[in-house]
């Protein structure tokens, strides 16, 4: 028998017709809309404010996220960012008085060529001095931490080892939405579905609302937390954005009794796995090709991801592929997210966080408010703003080239 | 897997192919004339629309040729394929819009 | 095993035709140790039935007994973990025992909604097939056969597939049907007879479509007839995924039937009675002796007649409809079975719990023993007296939801039908049509025609054309759906429907109590009135749980989907999503279904196994390891391999007892004081011709080109548009217009499209041409002040003393044993060295005169890790472990090579103010200050009196350790670090966390040994 | 002076050569069946190959075509010239490879081709195109049966039926992961040419592909 996730509370929120105009309007009801909302309404007072989400809320990335959680990145501007979000994840439960099953199980990033070893000790070096916690571990200690991974050598790309953070891990993510939700739902935040902004009111250079399909709505000021779909609302309000918007699939498993018990990615062959709470087995894919709004890819990424899983996971080979989506993720250049002022005045932007930004989902409320109520980015995104294209300070967190010799 | 109608070879599956990103953003013809501002334009900006979008395909396990393409970046629908060089053919009218949704499910409509 | 009042029952032939199973071949398959008789082409689930065991696994969380519900894919409860057949394999858990074939000696056990992952791994052979045709038809009912024929007169290819081991879809589950005059099934049989005699036709049985994807490619899984049977030979495969690539694609996959939402409505014994069908006509099997039948529509006269020639009793048939159709009337005549209109089951009894001695398990336990009743007004609410009959099964049916999973996976628009009462396809996607069932035909008659008619008109947009003929049957016009979405039991309080119906609260008012669905004054509705309303079995989730979401504020079918896991089963919805559909709108005032709709379908259409879809990519063919000519002596000679790309290069060759360090140590010094030999060839070479070649590269590379004389080579550095290194190596002039390009091993395909992307996008009008010819050559790297002692001997045709043949100089030669060969002086490790360039088919013979050769000095074969240590001794960059895409070739400490003078890709982004800095990260040599500690590579390292606790918060770093190596020359470890303005500490000492302690180390310039470079020419 | 000495030539070493999939001789043998589901592989070693960069109809390719004695074909999928012989296979609108599968390869044949491109006779003159020895860059691997066609649909996304696929058709793709040419030689044989560093694993994958049908024999 299986157990039942925690009920949840027996209100979460209201759905209210917009008013006409709002001190502040997020654009885009994902997690880091909802975060920012709260963090605008906890720490600088702003509860006239509404969240518009053109479809259902936390419809978009954050329904189809594999929700791992960790802030074991390479560079220090990443690391501070990441970090603050976690330490904002342990408090959240609390906080939101919702039990959204938060797990800090650990998450492992496996190693499987040398160069994957150097720069996963590199890594290792640059979080702890960063107060991060994280580890190498060796093959036999991958093994003791995950069981069910073949550390053998006899396979095309054996384990060499990984990086373990012990406080990473996963939490569900429509439950994060709503405990959010209903946190700013209470503290008078209007979160309007079905609302879908198409246009944004200018007076000169600076914001003054929006146009959606329910009207023309006012707003002191105005945050985009659009994600995939930062590009085309940039668009709309004249500017532009070094983002490119990709399908990244996901997939799931029926239900297993437990054999997983952390969190295990390889970048190498592309693979990322966790048993969710109910018991299915929660995949992520690699990024399609191509730019992508449809919300699904290719089967082949499927195949090659189940390769890869059955490689490193032997035990999964009867398991079933259960149901497979995509989301659509915003790509920068390095791989870090973009928090900033936007050449509108009054817009603010939130948005490439690419394939990873669901943990990040706290820290860039918790940011993007002070930067939208203060009007200039928090130090802790200050490294992340727009102009980094221009000077060329990039924080590039993909990884060294993958060339050798 | 996307169906490609490579131009020299005819019609072949996705995973011959790379991706190049969006068409038409030649090099700069003096970069040191331009301001930061705008080589960052040129290295790390490119639109990145909702519907029909001028891209580049090399066919690297065919015949090794870039070409450009409009495909439909919600449908993922191929409205025309032309070589590199040549401007982009008017597709307004040359297929349907793209029609976004699965069904009326009340989902997110892309 | 105690005696059960079994009620389910094998039926004799003469009573039912069985088209599915052998009579004659009788099997034995065991469920949770209970042996059960079947025939061969029983389904585990008919078995269990013929023999009276329809209970399966209790329910996920409620534990609530179960019984099997359908026939098909969509099967909620019957839930199996199959046990290995052959030792060491896994066992499988999830399948539903509606879809696994009986197979002699199977053994399985219930499972209670989870699975048990088993830890052996899975040596089954899987395969993958890619396959093109005009005409795909999904689905082998009578509209896809129909449209098979059709189409595949024409003499257009085309591909009939379905999930099934028998073709005829539903005929399968009839007995009377006929067509062109022929018994049904027989016609279907004949049929795809006649079409496999066909030249360009293909039909695959137990082959499921389960995801369509772009442009009409098709994924279909076979599962061969082994599948669970399992010892299949090697290239047997278990199960075999297609891919294919369709001109036109027929969906005629038919529909789902859907139960009905009333209180207690998942217990054993309440089935779909379209199920039940199929089990009487298709397996010979009963499912019980006293079946009361429950409707919304005409589908279950059919099953009326059929239960009534095989003398099975059917106490009422209990019909929503006001008035009966003509099709019911005629049934219930023909029969003289009780009809009820306008009603509605409200409620069934049950057995109590199973006595402790039924080790036979669930057979009955929770089992239906009766049914009540009761006329239901408009919309639904029970309105008269109650009436209860014994019955040991009850059959329903809630409607038919048409399979569009593949055609919404496409974009596929739906709407409503109301006078189906389901979704259909507003239209079929461009390139398919959707015929039969699939399209809400009712008919068996209109199902033909379509299904003709798209096979038809399939093959001619191919350009195949033929006649027309449209199979025959008699078609009798569909009587109305009347659909119940949720039947209050009788006494509740309220009911969702009616005067006093709750409703969710108003959508801008937040709940003043804790009562979701108190607003505004009306009685609260009860939930535990609907606490046994099913609505998702799998799941077990109720009505109740659905009025707790919408009264949670939740409007949309995916949040309450999400709230709820309605549909996010096994089963993905296939009998619950439409159910709960209705369910919501009924909830939700003044919400008709189709605007509610349906959670989106996504593939596969049905579960799949990992391995399956592994397919052949595991072990040795998961990926390809690429090897030289060479490769054999590497094995014989004992090397250790790394992986480089998807090339195995030799890392290092221990001798006995040799660690890595050892073998490392004594490699290097071999270098040093003697000769070794490495094996180079992976390194990526292209061929260069054009009259534009000096100026395309002098473009490409930072530094100048175009003055390279022939017949010397020119170390060159290549940075993307952004200014960051990306790769380097070696390009020599073999004449005006022709070049030779090395690249990095990793690098080689990167850079032959980066050539390409530049010259065919930005500068086509040059006169360039590229080749790459990295495994025309073999290239073994001769390094050691001894080098050319060995060049000598085996190259005596060419002069190789100092003055005649320099440092960057190649010549064309033929070795000593008539291998022709371009030799190079190239150094990578700042001694005198050659390359030797030879053809594929002579490197290992090259090789080996090479060593035989040398063996007088010692000559001693090295890998990748040595090379590693004695460039790093020299302070040679590698790009990608000494730069991360962050490094500029200034920083790297080679401003030298990138040219003031010309342009050239990436030179424009120095000028930014970040890339300018004058103090960026450096590259520069550290020495720990100890003389013994080996530095970690990806160290870090900090300045001297940093503080380094956790209350003083993140530790400012400088830099990191690159490379680090023990030095046989220098006697000491080393190691190579980019620094922040390391150029500019030259002699500082830093500090650098290793193991928990700090290590003073002191930052050099890169090169530790020669600066002079007087060894490079020996 | 050492310079001054002009060596005269040796004879080339061919008993020295070494085929990319010589270590893969037993695995194909044993991977071949026979009767009526009948498939072999088999390598063919040491074929000269030469790889031709010129636009058909110019100058560059009539040159090449006069050297080389072959003519490039003109369109995807096709090839010209003799499928047991000497041939050439498209694989772009300016790339060509020609295959000769009836000799070995010799030395400096390439290079002499090469030197029609940089003509120095009066009135000729160089030519853009490029003429490259590739006989030893791909080799060639020779899947022959009624069911060589099934073993390749295993992994070639290519359609093969011989409506779209006939003989002489070659086409650049993907079998498997790996790149290579595929050339429909006669109706049951398939020639296909890989790059030599991918042919150990190529050979592995296509014996594996051929089990099925050793099982069907059986
Ligand atoms: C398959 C997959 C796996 C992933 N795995 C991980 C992971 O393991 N860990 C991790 O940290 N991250 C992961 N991510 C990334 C993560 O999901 C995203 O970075 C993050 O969810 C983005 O922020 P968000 O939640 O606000 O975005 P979203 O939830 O996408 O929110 C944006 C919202 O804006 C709305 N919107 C768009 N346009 C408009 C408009 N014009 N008007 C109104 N509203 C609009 C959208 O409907 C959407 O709801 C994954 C992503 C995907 C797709
Ligand atoms: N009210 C109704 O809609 C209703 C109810 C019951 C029976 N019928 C009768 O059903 C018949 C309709 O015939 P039909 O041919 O449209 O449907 P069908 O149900 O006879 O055949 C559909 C077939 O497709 C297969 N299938 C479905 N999805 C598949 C997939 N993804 N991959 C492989 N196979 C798949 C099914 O297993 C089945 O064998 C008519 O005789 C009609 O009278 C209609
Ligand atoms: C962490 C996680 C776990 C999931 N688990 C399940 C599951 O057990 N069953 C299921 O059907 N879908 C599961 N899903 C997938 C959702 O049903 C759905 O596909 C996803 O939210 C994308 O939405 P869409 O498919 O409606 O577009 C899961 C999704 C996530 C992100
Ligand atoms: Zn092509």
């Amino acid at each position: 028998m299986a157990d039942q996730l925690p009920e949840h509370p027996a209100f979460l929120w209201r759905n209210p017709d917009p008013k006409p105009s709002y001190d502040a309007v997020i654009v885009g009801g994902g997690g880091h809309g909802l975060a920012t909302a709260y963090y605008l309404a906890k720490n600088h007072g702003m509860t006239n404010i509404a969240i518009l989400e053109r479809g259902w809320l936390a419809g978009g990335n954050m329904a189809r996220n594999t929700t791992i959680i960790r802030s074991n990145y390479l560079w220090d501007e990443s690391a501070a960012i990441y970090e603050h979000s976690i330490r904002l994840w342990e408090q959240l439960p609390e906080e939101l008085d919702y039990d959204f099953l938060f797990s800090q199980r650990g998450v492992l990033n496996l190693a499987h060529t040398l160069q994957d070893v150097r720069e996963s000790r590199r890594r290792v070096n640059a979080n702890q001095l960063n107060g991060v916690d994280a580890e190498f571990l060796e093959p036999d200690q991958v093994k003791e931490a995950c069981p069910i991974i073949n550390v053998s050598d006899d396979i095309r790309y054996p384990v060499m080892g990984a990086t373990y953070q012990p406080r990473a891990g996963i939490a569900k993510h429509d439950h994060v939405a709503w405990a959010f939700a209903r946190a700013i739902d209470a503290m008078g935040v209007d979160i309007i579905q079905n609302c879908e902004v198409t246009g944004f009111v200018k007076d000169g250079n600076r914001v003054v609302g929006v146009e959606t399909n329910r009207g023309r709505i006012g707003a002191g000021k105005v945050g985009l937390a659009a994600a995939g779909h930062s590009s085309v609302l940039a668009d709309q309000a004249g500017f532009r954005l070094p983002i490119q918007s990709r399908p990244l699939q996901a997939l799931v498993s029926e239900l297993f009794e437990p054999v997983h018990p952390t969190v295990v990615m390889s970048n190498h062959v592309h693979v990322y796995v966790s048993q969710a709470h109910k018991g299915e087995l929660v995949l992520g894919a690699g990024v399609d090709a191509y730019n992508g709004y449809g919300q699904r890819g290719g089967f082949h990424i499927i195949e090659d991801q189940m390769a890869a899983a059955v490689e490193l996971f032997p035990i999964f080979s009867r398991a079933h592929l259960l149901r497979t989506w995509g989301g659509v993720v915003d790509t920068t250049f390095d791989a870090s997210p973009i928090i900033s002022p936007t050449p509108i005045d009054e817009l603010y932007v939130n948005c490439g966080w690419g394939t990873g930004g669901f943990k990040g989902t706290p820290g860039a409320g918790y940011t993007f408010a002070h930067t939208i109520a203060t009007g200039a980015p928090h130090p802790l995104n200050e490294p992340f703003l727009l102009d980094r294209f221009e000077t060329g300070h990039l924080i590039d967190e993909h990884g060294a080239a993958g060339v050798a010799h | 897997m996307l169906l490609i109608d490579c131009p020299h070879c005819g019609p072949r599956d996705e995973v011959e192919f790379h991706y190049g990103g969006q068409a038409h953003v030649p090099y700069p013809v003096d970069p040191y004339a331009l301001s930061d501002r705008a080589w960052a334009e040129f290295l790390f900006y490119r639109d990145n629309p909702r519907g029909p979008f001028a891209e580049r395909w090399v066919h690297a396990v065919g015949c090794r040729k870039w070409f450009n393409a409009i495909r439909d970046t919600v449908t993922y629908e191929f409205l025309a394929v032309y070589p590199m060089g040549s401007p982009p053919p008017n597709t307004s009218t040359a297929s349907p819009p793209a029609h976004d949704s699965a069904h009326d499910s009340g989902s997110d409509p892309s | 095993m105690t005696a059960h009042r079994l009620t389910g029952y094998r039926v004799d032939p003469d009573l039912s035709p069985g088209h599915g199973i052998d009579r004659d071949a009788g099997i034995t398959v065991t469920v949770d140790g209970a042996s059960v008789p079947a025939f061969t082409g029983d389904s585990i689930a008919s078995a269990l039935i013929a023999s009276g065991r329809l209970g399966c696994g209790p329910s996920i969380h409620m534990s609530r007994p179960r019984g099997i519900l359908a026939a098909g894919v969509e099967e909620p409860n019957a839930l199996l973990r199959i046990e290995a057949r052959t030792p060491g394999a896994p066992s499988e858990s999830m399948l539903p025992a509606t879809t696994v074939d009986a197979v002699d000696g199977l053994s399985a056990h219930w499972l209670q909604g989870m699975g048990v992952l088993d830890p052996a791994g899975d040596d089954a052979y899987y395969d993958r097939k890619y396959v093109h045709t005009d005409v795909l038809v999904v689905g082998a009912g009578p509209a896809g056969i129909a449209a098979a024929r059709e189409a595949s007169k024409t003499g257009a290819r085309t591909v009939l597939l379905d999930e099934q081991s028998a073709p005829g879809g539903s005929l399968l589950s009839g007995r009377d049907e006929t067509i062109d005059d022929t018994e049904a099934v027989a016609w279907a049989c004949a049929a795809l007879d006649r079409l496999t005699a066909q030249p360009d036709f293909t039909y695959m049985r137990r082959t499921t479509a389960i995801g369509s994807y772009d442009a009409n490619y098709v994924v279909a899984v076979e599962r061969s007839a082994a599948d669970v049977a399992a010892p299949a030979s090697a290239g047997v495969a278990r199960a075999r995924i297609w891919h294919i690539r369709a001109k036109r694609v027929v969906l005629a996959t038919g529909a789902h039937e859907r139960p009905l939402v009333f209180a207690d409505n998942d217990r054993p014994g309440i089935m779909l009675a379209g199920a039940v069908r199929t089990y009487l006509n298709r397996y010979a099997a009963a499912a019980g002796q006293r079946i009361v039948l429950a409707t919304t529509n005409d589908s279950v006269y059919a099953l009326l007649e059929d239960l009534h020639t095989a003398g099975i009793a059917v106490p009422v048939v209990v019909d929503s409809r006001p008035e009966p159709s003509d099709r019911a009337r005629a049934a219930l005549e023909a029969t003289g079975a009780r009809g009820v209109f306008g009603a509605a089951v409200v409620g069934t009894s049950a057995n109590g719990q199973a006595d402790a001695s039924d080790t036979g398990g669930t057979a009955d336990r929770g089992r239906v023993t009766a049914v009540s009743f009761a006329s239901v007004d408009g919309s639904g609410r029970p309105a008269g007296a109650v009436e209860t009959v014994p019955a040991d099964t009850l059959a329903v049916s809630g409607g038919h939801s048409p399979v569009l999973h593949l055609h919404t996976q496409r974009q596929g628009r739906t709407r409503w039908d109301e006078a189906f009462a389901g979704f259909v396809p507003e239209a079929p996607v461009s390139g398919q049509s959707v015929v039969g069932s699939a399209n809400g035909a009712v008919s068996l008659g209109t199902a033909l025609e379509q299904g003709a008619h798209a096979g038809h008109a399939a093959a001619a947009e191919t350009g195949a054309r033929g006649p027309l003929v449209v199979p025959t049957a008699s078609a009798s016009a569909p009587g109305p759906v009347h659909p119940l979405w949720l039947i209050a039991s009788p006494g509740a309080p309220a009911g969702p429907h009616g005067p006093t119906a709750p409703r969710a609260p108003a959508d801008s008012e937040a709940p003043t109590t804790a009562q979701p669905l108190a607003g505004n004054g009306t009685p609260a509705l009860a939930p535990e009135h609907w606490a046994s309303h099913f609505v998702d079995l799998q799941r077990d989730q109720t009505v109740a749980d659905v009025l707790r979401a919408v009264g949670a504020g939740m409007r949309s079918v995916e949040h309450i989907k999400r709230y709820t896991s309605i549909s996010t089963a096994n089963d993905q919805g296939k009998t619950s999503s439409v159910n709960a559909m209705g369910v919501i709108a009924s909830l939700l005032e003044d919400a008709d279904p189709a605007s509610v709709g349906t959670s989106t379908n996504r593939p596969p259409y049905t579960p799949v196994a990992f391995a399956a879809l592994a397919g052949r990519r595991r072990g040795d063919l998961y990926e390809p390891a690429r090897v030289t000519n060479i490769q054999p002596w590497h094995v014989a000679h004992g090397a250790e391999f790394e992986d480089v790309g998807q090339w195995k290069r030799p890392r290092y060759f221990p001798r006995a007892g040799e660690d890595m360090d050892a073998a490392v140590l004594r490699e290097c010094a071999a270098v040093r004081t003697s000769v070794g030999f490495q094996d180079a060839s992976t390194l990526g070479k292209i061929e260069i011709r054009g009259a534009d070649a000096p100026e395309f590269l002098n473009r490409i590379y930072t530094n100048g080109f175009k003055k390279l004389a022939v017949g010397k080579g020119r170390y060159g550095l290549m940075c993307g548009a952004d200014g960051m290194l990306f790769d380097d190596g070696v390009t020599m002039r073999l004449a005006e217009d022709r070049f030779l390009m090395t690249t990095t091993t990793g690098g080689a395909a990167g850079v032959l499209d980066w050539l390409e992307e530049w010259h065919q996008t930005e500068w086509p009008d040059m006169d360039v041409l590229f080749t790459s010819v990295t495994e025309q050559w073999n290239t073994i790297a001769v390094a050691g002040p001894r080098s050319r002692d060995v060049i000598a001997t085996i190259a005596p045709d060419i002069d190789v003393a100092n003055e005649s043949f320099g440092f960057m100089e190649f010549r064309e030669t033929q070795l000593s044993n008539g291998i022709p060969a371009r030799i190079c002086r190239i150094s990578f490790s700042g001694e005198l060295a050659f390359e030797v360039n030879v053809p594929t088919f002579y490197g290992l013979a090259a090789w080996e005169l090479v060593d035989d050769t040398g063996q007088e000095f010692g000559i001693t074969p090295y890998g990748t890790e040595t090379m590693h240590v004695l460039r790093a001794e020299k302070g040679l960059v590698i790009i990608g472990q000494d730069t991360d895409g962050t490094v500029t070739p200034q920083d790297a400490g080679m401003g030298w090579a990138v040219s003031k003078l010309k342009d050239f890709v990436g030179k424009r982004s120095f000028q930014r103010t970040d890339t300018a800095r004058p103090d960026r990260k450096h590259f520069v040599g550290v020495l720990p200050v100890d003389g013994v500690t080996r530095l970690d590579e990806g160290a870090q390292l900090i300045a001297a009196g940093t503080p380094v606790t956790p209350e003083a918060g993140p530790v400012p770093m400088i830099g990191h350790v690159t490379s680090s190596y023990l030095s046989a020359e220098l006697g000491r470890p080393f190691g190579l670090a980019l620094v922040e303005n390391g150029f500019n500490r030259m002699g500082e000492i830093v500090r650098s966390p290793v193991g928990g302690t700090l290590v003073d180390v002191e930052i050099t310039s890169s090169v530790f040994i020669d600066p002079e470079g007087k060894r490079r020419d020996g | 002076m050492a310079d001054s000495h002009t060596p005269t030539p040796r004879p080339e070493p061919v008993h020295l050569r070494r085929s990319p999939a010589h270590d893969m001789r037993a695995a194909m043998e044993q991977a071949c069946t026979a009767g009526p589901h009948r498939v072999a592989l088999r390598e063919i070693p040491f074929v000269a190959q030469l790889g031709i960069r010129a636009v058909p109809g110019e100058e560059a390719a009539a040159r090449i075509e006069r050297v080389v004695g072959v003519t490039l074909p003109a369109a995807v999928g096709t090839t010209s010239g003799d499928p047991d012989g000497l041939h050439c296979v498209w694989i772009g609108p300016d790339e060509f490879l020609t295959i000769d599968v009836s000799r070995t390869h010799v030395q400096g044949e390439a290079e002499a081709a090469a030197a029609v491109l940089d003509d120095d006779r009066p009135g000729a003159g160089r030519t853009a195109g490029q003429v490259v020895d590739l006989s030893g860059n791909r080799t060639v691997l020779e899947l022959t049966g009624p069911s060589a066609r099934a073993v390749l649909e295993k992994g070639c996304h290519v359609d093969l039926h011989p409506r779209e696929f006939p003989v002489g058709c070659a086409v650049s793709t993907l079998v498997g992961p790996v790149p290579m040419i595929v050339h429909r030689a006669h109706e049951e044989t398939f020639r296909l040419l890989p790059r030599s560093s991918f042919a150990q694993y190529t050979v592995r994958w296509l014996c594996d592909a051929m089990l099925e049908f050793r099982a069907l024999s059986a």
